[in-house]
């Protein structure tokens, strides 16, 4: 149905593009500056304009540095879908980059390097040339980072040109803004480029760490990472860079902290004096807990580093547990991280507060975070060996609030604490047993059967436990299946008497012809032949002492914490993943048309 | 039948909602967040019915404001979009060239109109001008009761002098 | 940093796209739209998920200032704490520029918006943030001259934050000492966190290019001049900067020299976690008489010295959300039902130090509960309080020397203050 | 006192929270509204009633809780004044459910409010009883409500007779009593209580056989003679859309002969030619003129056989499905998923429109259309059309991946000519969309591979080829990693090479090598790796050379956290280490799972 509805709540208007048209091609100054405004409002509402181009581009050769601005714009936009068109700008901004005004100089090869349409690209060259040595620092800084734009475009160009060893000597500017833009763009070609265009010297080292003291916050941040590349020679080199490095801790930027952070842990690797290394652990700490007063968002980044830090590094932060607490108006996603690291740094001394607080988040109303408090009072259980019993004296309480979420979680980690602990806390298993039919999550119902497998002969009705899973079997998860399985097989073991053996039968029948799933299936096979190939081996396989598994607060493998410590500040340490795990590059010339 | 009935604006903003069947308070918010999500981002080619939970959503946009409408799955859509701008046209009468405002502040009028169309889900009226006439014989009754309740205010206000 | 941000979103509340502008074209609007409505979907509140989100290899990280997002996306491992930080710059920058930041005042300066995101990000590397430098050649409608604009000196000089060429008739700087008390009491009654966050707030009138040398009574200073400290020097735990202190010479000598800004910044903020004794204490009894009336017995205590008075003390007293009536009797000040707050706030104008004060409240609530009524977040007891003239480190300001070539006189005026930061204090 | 005088103030709450920037500013404004509603609640603030329940109603719209405001409702409506009743009663639809007990309490308000002397009181109760009330409430008050169809102004009949529609929905018991008077309706001449009238005639059709027996019976004709009176009426504006008299009452009478026509011959016969008139003489150039075919066309697809009907009807469906408007498409594909049943020959035509549309920027018709194309697929078209799909499914978004990989996997499952092809597809799907496979897919892969004896090296060779290119598809990788477990021998063997084969030489410890990486994938999850670990127990038997490395790859495991992984790599290097002399007795090819048993089971519960 169209025509007549247009009618009703409406108050568009029609012939819009025309009008532009027209208006755009005006005799008046003023006109023209109004209707190019007019087409950028409507670009910026997303509708479609690209029909103007050439009435856009008759702007372009105009003395106002605002109407200028805006057709550059438009054209950042629309050259990719114009690119014929866009070659009649190509005069203007070659024009423009020779301009006596070093704004409007700096503006045409900012543009040009925005507009990734092959023809202009090699247009871009001379001017772009000029730029690079241009009186004015402020043209050179904006050239120094077409060159990056260029590389993206058409590396070998670049290369071709002599570009790099341009941007190579921008690094000995007189300008810091020059500098640090320079570096930002060669550490960028680096990151691409297969040869070593960017490497550091102990020469370039020193230059860096002068133009450090003078440049911008953000010039600071490119110049920190830059060096973060270093490879420092010996414990000498290390130390002095670092004394020129740790001004920075007292910088107001986070993010220059951040860097600088990243700097001298890596620094620290190299140097072996004891003394010097605590020093600086001691003068890391306080940076770092100021971080805490930051916007959240940048708690949050700082939250996730120094989770690796306090890994790599535990007396950094082994006093300031407290500052980790959490506050009643913390994000969500700030107390989780909070409470990630109120784990790493629990500790007998600390132990009793923390308990606390985490009884306190226990009793919170967001889900996730108090089955995260739950979990993490059985981590520290686990991390903790003399206050285990404390801990699971609070589990214990909680399980009695009879929250069923809390429950299953309590469950859960209850399984890890009595492997860590065997033989020790076993009492309280006829507790967790009143629980057992409100369990309705796999992981949950997956540990409570896990436990009753084990502890088999210190339950007295742990046949009929077990059987009270069975009848359900075929429904349940494969994680849950697989349990049972493997509880029934242990039950059998140590109870040999008819009832278990009966119920080895059903188990076994369910889980190999009854099923589908083939890893299921394999799994029963595979202890079906070891019960009537060898019953005594048998024993020895399923019932086999078992490793008490460990802390596990510091899960990350060494390497991997090394590499992500490279990365602080950057996406890489947030994710706890390394860049190749979630970096695909995408040449930005092969741009996705989507809209 | 129709389960129930949505006006939601361009920026996502409730006008109006009526549930034939039963959904809590929840169980509404969470579908009109992704009704609207998934509404209001379709391109304005595409056709008015979204699938959604084992049920269809008829919509159809009217300048700023979307009238969704959910069915069963062998309902007719078609016949959907006709209830829909049969409801705007009675709107559109009734406060004469409506506009979204006068659904805003005036939204029990828009529900008055809308009990006036459709109960238990269904339509309950094909003429515009029936529904019209009872809404007007409606509001007529709130008019007289005011002027009585004014006039024995007046009277008491008079006695009291 | 060995990647940038591939594009800029201003996004209205409903995560549509206001204003964008396209850095590396690797990522479009519409993916952004997609993911980010999305998120908003999922969740209705996007404040409670990671600022940081990866879909389809973009991450997105993002900030929310009133009825706007600002978003950064990327596809390369970039620095998030570099760019989440630019975020809340750009929102000073544009606070600067139209007073407020919201998604109207997008709309009404859209020019000018294009041309600041031009300005202060290309190719997604941060470059110029300075708001008062950026507004000498960037200008909104009203201000803007035909003349051609030149970028000022500042931008590209080591100094970056301040123009050559101010004049003031009159010479003077502003300093203010300003600490916040942030303290946690848990449900025991133990106070499990406190420590005292300290700011220098200036705003400076100065003419010229002003060399400035600012000295405090720091412990470590002094004793490395050889003075004796007793009891009068002071540990601070933690100084930051503004970026216009010379951080490698207050390595070196603690000496804490620069040149200013013009107007007012926060020249440096500190921080002391030595136990303090919280200046107020606040201990509440609750008693549920029925599902429908309850009542609250609340104790305030002022521990600081009797010559000190706190000032527009407000004590918020969490209630239930759908509280009716409620009847309160203080022996001091007043209190209101501030159900914006599910709390009820007792106003104290003056509370001299060693005093003690008492609130009674009654109310009721309706019997028909809330349908699938979620659990009631357990809120602390949040107080807010001023004490002029006191601060709780003991801090001072020794001088400010002051010197510019032209050779005038300024004259610096000190004063000290401290307020409650996050004071929480978890219902018993 | 009267209702809007304070009608301002409501404007005033609704400006200020349109006013708001943020949630929590709006938030904030509520919250104090609420807050004042509750105390005026509590003062019993009778003036200020009405103008609380209104804001109660836009605040409740918002998704915020009302539970206080809603004894208020009840109050409202206990007020003798229509004004208050006719707020009370929106009110309570509004903030009120059928779950709610408070509902109960105004069951008694709403009986004295059926036998209200003013007729639109009358209309107010039967309005909130039709839109909400609770299976208890029907039950009460269905006699009033019986009554009431036989009330004087034809206004109050429509109303009752939707509110009936309610009642036999939550007690079907009480449908007997409706006959009768439903019945009656349907002589009467008032559109609004033809359209209601018909509506639950349909209605207790669906709910009672007795009432579909009655009505074929003694409505079938004059069904059809209402439906040709009204195709044939002359123009009458009031109920005139684009040229057609009330389509509204078309559509519905349509649907009611469908009712009755279906599975009945006669009745069938009798409607046939007001079906072949509707379908042949309605315009089609507007939407509404469309709505009616298009339930007509629903009509003829289930009414008893008239092929001459069909081939109408087919034509219909055809015409739509080439119309420009996306909305004709959508529903043209939907209705020939009825159609294919009837004549599966004439929509298998459309096959190439409708696989286009698989591929349509409209989602939702995309949706539709996969839907079809699922059931128009059989052994003949199968080849083709898997292809296509397929190739689709690379470029697809993401979004509708998950459906299209399913109903893939689903049709490659059912229609598979030979296990051949059948593998090469599912390793084609698993390789590209392996994340969104579900698990009885791949189960039932590995089922099919161990069925298919001859196909075992080919298989786990082509496995190890493109689980190295497209690693991080999980269930790609389960597959690949169970059969190199499996067949590892025949994987380093080059057993049974077909002469389609590329050749490939893989060692031992490539095979090793391959699994090893499966497990220590960063992204690998739990049922993943727990199945790398009996991978390897299978290789130590298979390739006994390399048995030193898998036991140290399998002890890293020993301390793991996941309970699965701990016990398994516990057993497995204890298999591996100690008890070498049963090694090779418990790896030996894994029993097959006999195919037909398997299918059979499976046949009750064909995915989607």
């Amino acid at each position: 149905m169209s025509g007549h509805d247009s009618k009703y709540f409406s108050t568009t208007k029609k012939g819009e593009i025309p009008e532009l048209k027209e208006e755009l091609n005006s005799q008046y100054k003023d006109k023209r500056k109004d209707a190019v405004k007019k087409v950028i409002a409507a670009m910026t509402v997303g509708k479609d304009v690209s029909s103007l181009f050439t009435d856009v581009v008759n702007c372009m050769q105009t003395e106002n540095l605002e109407l200028k601005k805006l057709v550059y714009l438009y054209l950042i936009n629309y050259a990719k879908s114009q690119p014929d068109l866009a070659i009649l700008a190509v005069n203007t901004f070659v024009k423009d980059s020779q301009d006596p005004n070093p704004l409007i100089r700096a503006l045409a090869v900012r543009t040009m390097g925005c507009i990734r349409v092959d023809k202009i690209t090699e247009y871009l060259c001379d001017p772009l040339q000029r730029c690079l040595k241009d009186d004015d620092p402020y043209v050179r800084k904006t050239a120094a980072i077409c060159v990056a734009k260029l590389y993206d475009i058409n590396a070998e160009l670049v290369e071709d040109r002599g570009f790099l060893e341009a941007l190579k000597d921008l690094i000995s500017d007189n300008n810091p803004m020059v500098v640090a833009n320079a570096v930002a763009a060669l550490a960028e070609i680096q990151e691409t480029s297969a040869k070593p265009v960017f490497e550091l010297t102990s020469n370039t080292l020193s230059k860096l760490l002068t133009a450090l003291n003078e440049c911008t916050e953000w010039g600071q941040v490119f110049i920190l990472d830059a060096l973060s590349k270093y490879k420092t020679t010996d414990a000498r080199e290390a130390e002095n860079i670092v004394e020129r490095v740790t001004p920075r801790l007292q910088h107001a930027n986070c993010a220059v902290v951040l860097s600088a952070v990243k700097m001298i842990l890596q620094q620290m690797e190299l140097i072996t004096s004891t003394d010097v290394v605590r020093n600086l652990c001691k003068k890391m700490a306080p940076p770092l807990v100021t971080l805490l007063s930051a916007e959240p968002e940048i708690q949050y980044v700082a939250l996730r580093n120094i989770n690796l830090i306090v890994q790599k590094r535990p007396t950094i932060l082994a006093h300031e547990i407290k500052v980790f607490f959490c506050k009643y108006n913390d994000p969500i996603y700030v107390k989780m991280e909070k409470l990630e690291i109120m784990i790493k740094l629990a500790s007998d001394r600390n132990i009793d507060q923390v308990l606390l607080e985490f009884k306190e988040y226990a009793t919170e109303v967001d889900v996730d975070f108090v089955r995260k408090a739950v979990r993490a009072i059985g981590r520290c259980a686990i991390k903790l060996e003399r206050a285990a019993e404390r801990c699971i004296s609070v589990l214990l309480e909680l399980i009695k609030i009879k929250v069923n979420y809390v429950v299953q979680e309590a469950i859960i980690v209850i399984k890890d604490i009595f492997r860590r602990y065997p033989n020790t806390y076993e009492s309280i298993i006829a507790t967790l047993c009143e629980s057992l039919d409100t369990l309705d999550e796999p992981e949950a119902k997956a540990s409570m059967i896990w436990i009753i497998g084990e502890y088999a002969e210190r339950i007295d009705n742990a046949d009929e436990l077990l059987e009270s899973f069975l009848e359900s079997f075929p429904e349940e998860p494969a994680q849950v299946q697989l349990q049972l399985l493997t509880a029934t097989v242990k039950l059998f073991l140590k109870k040999p008497t008819e009832g278990p053996q009966q119920m080895i039968q059903v188990v076994l029948n369910n889980a190999t012809v009854e099923t589908d799933n083939p890893d299921l299936r394999d799994r029963a096979y595979i202890y079906w032949r070891l019960l009537s190939t060898d019953p005594e081996a048998a024993k020895d396989v399923v019932l086999a002492e078992k490793p008490v598994i460990s802390d596990d607060s510091n899960q990350l493998d060494p390497s991997l914490l090394d590499e992500l410590l490279a990365n602080i500040a950057t996406l890489s340490s947030v994710y706890h993943k390394p860049p190749e795990a979630f970096v695909t590059r995408v040449k930005t010339a092969q741009r996705s048309e989507e809209d | 039948m129709i389960h129930f009935v949505l006006l939601i604006s361009r920026q996502g903003k409730v006008r109006l909602t009526k549930w034939y069947s039963p959904y809590s308070q929840k169980e509404r918010t969470k579908v009109i967040r992704e009704l609207s999500g998934s509404i209001l981002t379709r391109g304005p080619k595409l056709c008015n019915f979204v699938e959604w939970r084992g049920y269809k959503v008829v919509y159809k946009r009217y300048a700023s404001l979307y009238f969704c409408m959910c069915i069963d799955q062998d309902d007719n859509e078609l016949e959907i979009l006709e209830i829909i701008h049969h409801f705007v046209e009675i709107l559109d009468r009734y406060f004469g060239s409506v506009c979204e405002l006068d659904l805003i502040f005036n939204f029990h009028k828009a529900y008055y109109i809308l009990d006036e169309l459709l109960i238990a889900g269904e339509l309950q009226e094909s003429s515009k001008k029936t529904v019209a006439r009872l809404i007007a014989a409606q509001d007529s009754l709130v008019e007289a009761a005011k002027e009585q309740a004014s006039s024995i205010s007046n009277m008491i206000a008079q006695a009291t002098k | 940093m060995a990647g940038a941000a591939s594009a800029l979103f201003l996004l209205d509340i409903k995560g549509r796209v206001l204003v964008w502008r396209d850095y590396r074209g690797d990522v479009s609007a519409a993916q952004a739209e997609r993911c980010f409505t999305k998120l908003i979907e999922k969740e209705g509140d996007p404040q409670s998920q990671d600022p940081v989100v990866s879909d389809d290899g973009v991450t997105y990280m993002y900030i929310q200032h009133n009825n706007v997002y600002l978003m950064t996306a990327s596809r390369q491992n970039c620095n998030a704490a570099c760019l989440l930080l630019f975020l809340h710059r750009v929102v000073d920058v544009f606070k600067h520029y139209f007073e407020e930041l919201e998604e109207e005042s997008l709309r009404d300066n859209f020019v000018v918006v294009y041309e600041l995101l031009d300005e202060i990000m290309d190719f997604g590397y941060p470059q110029y943030t300075e708001a008062k430098i950026l507004s000498e050649f960037i200008k909104t409608d009203a201000y803007r001259m035909e003349v051609t604009q030149r970028p000022p000196m500042a931008v590209t000089n080591a100094v970056s934050w301040r123009s050559e060429g101010i004049r003031y008739k009159k010479n003077e700087v502003f300093l203010d000492v300003v600490e916040s008390v942030n303290i946690l009491v848990n449900s025991n009654g133990q106070i499990v966190r406190s420590d005292v966050v300290g700011a220098l707030k200036m705003r400076t009138y100065l003419s010229g290019m002003p060399e400035c040398k600012l000295g405090l009574n720091d412990r470590v200073l002094l004793e490395a001049q050889g003075r004796t400290t007793k009891g009068k020097a002071i540990d601070l735990d933690d100084i930051k900067f503004h970026q216009c202190v010379r951080l490698a010479r207050f390595e070196n000598d603690r000496t804490i020299s620069f040149i200013p800004p013009d107007g007012s910044f926060d020249l440096m903020t500190y921080r002391l976690s030595t136990q303090v004794k919280p200046l107020i204490w606040v201990e509440a009894q609750v008693e549920r008489h029925s599902r429908s009336r309850w009542e609250m017995t609340v104790k305030a205590r002022s521990q600081f010295k009797e010559r000190s008075t706190a000032t527009n003390v407000e004590i918020e007293l969490p209630v239930p959300s759908d509280a009716t009536n409620p009847n309160v009797r203080t022996s001091m000040g007043s209190s209101n039902y501030a159900p914006e707050n599910d709390a009820l706030v007792w106003k104290i104008k003056s509370f001299p130090g060693g005093k003690e004060y008492m609130l009674r409240a009654e109310f009721t609530l309706p019997s028909i509960t809330a349908e699938e009524a979620a659990p009631e977040r357990k809120a602390p007891i949040r107080v807010k309080f001023e004490i002029p003239y006191f601060t709780v480190s003991g801090i001072q300001v020794r001088y400010l020397k002051i010197i510019e070539k032209s050779g005038y006189q300024a004259l610096p005026w000190v004063r000290y203050i401290t307020m409650a930061g996050e004071y929480e204090l978890r219902l018993m | 006192m009267n209702p809007f005088s304070s009608g301002t103030r409501l404007r005033d709450m609704i400006r200020s929270i349109r006013a708001c920037k943020t949630a929590a500013e709006e938030r904030a404004v509520i919250r104090k509204e609420c807050a004042a509603i509750r105390a005026a609640i509590s003062e019993n603030d009778q003036d200020y009633r009405h103008r609380n329940l209104a804001k109660l109603m836009f605040i409740h719209m918002l998704g915020y809780p009302t539970h206080f405001g809603q004894m208020e409702c009840l109050k409202s409506i206990a007020s003798p004044g229509f004004p208050e009743k006719r707020i009370g009663y929106l009110a309570l639809m509004l903030l009120l459910d059928e779950r709610q007990e408070v509902l109960m309490l105004v069951t008694n308000s709403i009986k004295q409010d059926l036998n209200h002397t003013n007729q639109y009181i009358v209309g107010l109760a039967l309005c909130a009883l039709g839109n909400i009330c609770s299976a208890e409430m029907a039950r009460d008050l269905a006699p009033e409500v019986e009554r009431l169809l036989q009330f004087r102004d034809p206004n109050i009949r429509k109303k009752a007779a939707l509110c009936a529609i309610r009642i036999v929905k939550k007690v079907p018991d009480l449908a007997e009593n409706f006959i009768n008077p439903a019945a009656s309706l349907l002589k009467e001449k008032h559109h609004g209580v033809l359209l209601t009238g018909v509506q639950l005639c349909t209605d207790l059709c669906k709910i009672s056989d007795d009432a579909l027996e009655y009505f074929r019976k003694k409505c079938t004709d004059g069904s059809v003679k209402l439906l040709r009176d009204l195709a044939n009426s002359p123009y009458a504006p009031e109920y005139d859309i684009s040229g057609i008299a009330d389509p509204f009452l078309h559509i519905r009478l349509l649907k009611f002969l469908r009712v009755l026509g279906q599975g009945n011959v006669d009745a069938s016969d009798s409607m046939n030619d007001i079906l072949a008139q509707v379908a042949t003489k309605t315009e089609s150039n507007k939407n509404a003129g469309n709505a009616i075919l298009y339930e007509c066309v629903a009509t003829i697809m289930s009414i008893e056989d008239s092929s001459g009907l069909r081939v109408l009807a087919i034509n219909i469906l055809g015409r739509f499905l080439s119309n420009r408007d996306n909305n004709i498409r959508y529903v043209a594909l939907n209705m020939l998923m009825k159609a294919i049943t009837v004549d599966s020959q004439a929509v298998q035509r459309h096959r190439t429109t409708i696989l286009e549309c698989v591929k349509d920027s409209d989602a939702s018709i995309r949706k539709r259309a996969l839907e079809l194309v699922y059931l128009l697929i059989n052994e003949s078209n199968v080849k083709p059309l898997t292809k296509e799909l397929i190739d689709y499914l690379e470029v697809s978004e993401p979004e509708f991946r998950g459906d299209l990989t399913a109903k893939i996997c689903s049709i490659v499952e059912r229609f598979s000519p030979d296990k051949i092809w059948y593998i090469d597809q599912m390793l084609k799907v698993l390789s590209e969309a392996g994340n969104y496979v579900k698990d009885d897919v791949w189960h039932a892969l590995i089922v099919v591979i161990t069925n298919a004896s001859h196909l075992h090296g080919y298989t786990v060779r082509s496995l190890f080829r493109v689980v190295q290119t497209a690693g991080d598809q999980e269930t790609l990788v389960r597959v690949g990693v169970w059969c190199i477990g499996e067949y590892g021998d025949m994987l380093v063997n080059n057993t049974g090479v077909l002469h389609i084969e590329e050749p490939l030489t893989v060692t031992e410890s490539d095979a090793v090598d391959i699994v090893e990486t499966a497990i220590k994938r960063h992204s690998a999850d739990l049922t993943t790796r727990a199945m790398c670990l009996v991978a390897l127990l299978k290789l130590s038997g298979r390739f006994p050379a390399c048995s030193q490395r898998i036991n140290d790859i399998v002890n890293q495991y020993k301390g793991s956290l996941v309970l699965e992984l701990q016990q398994r790599a516990i057993e497995f290097s204890s298999v591996v280490d100690k008890h070498k002399n049963i090694r090779s007795t418990l790896v030996e090819r894994m029993p097959v799972l006999d195919e037909d048993t398997f299918s059979g089971r499976r046949a009750g519960s064909v995915p989607a």
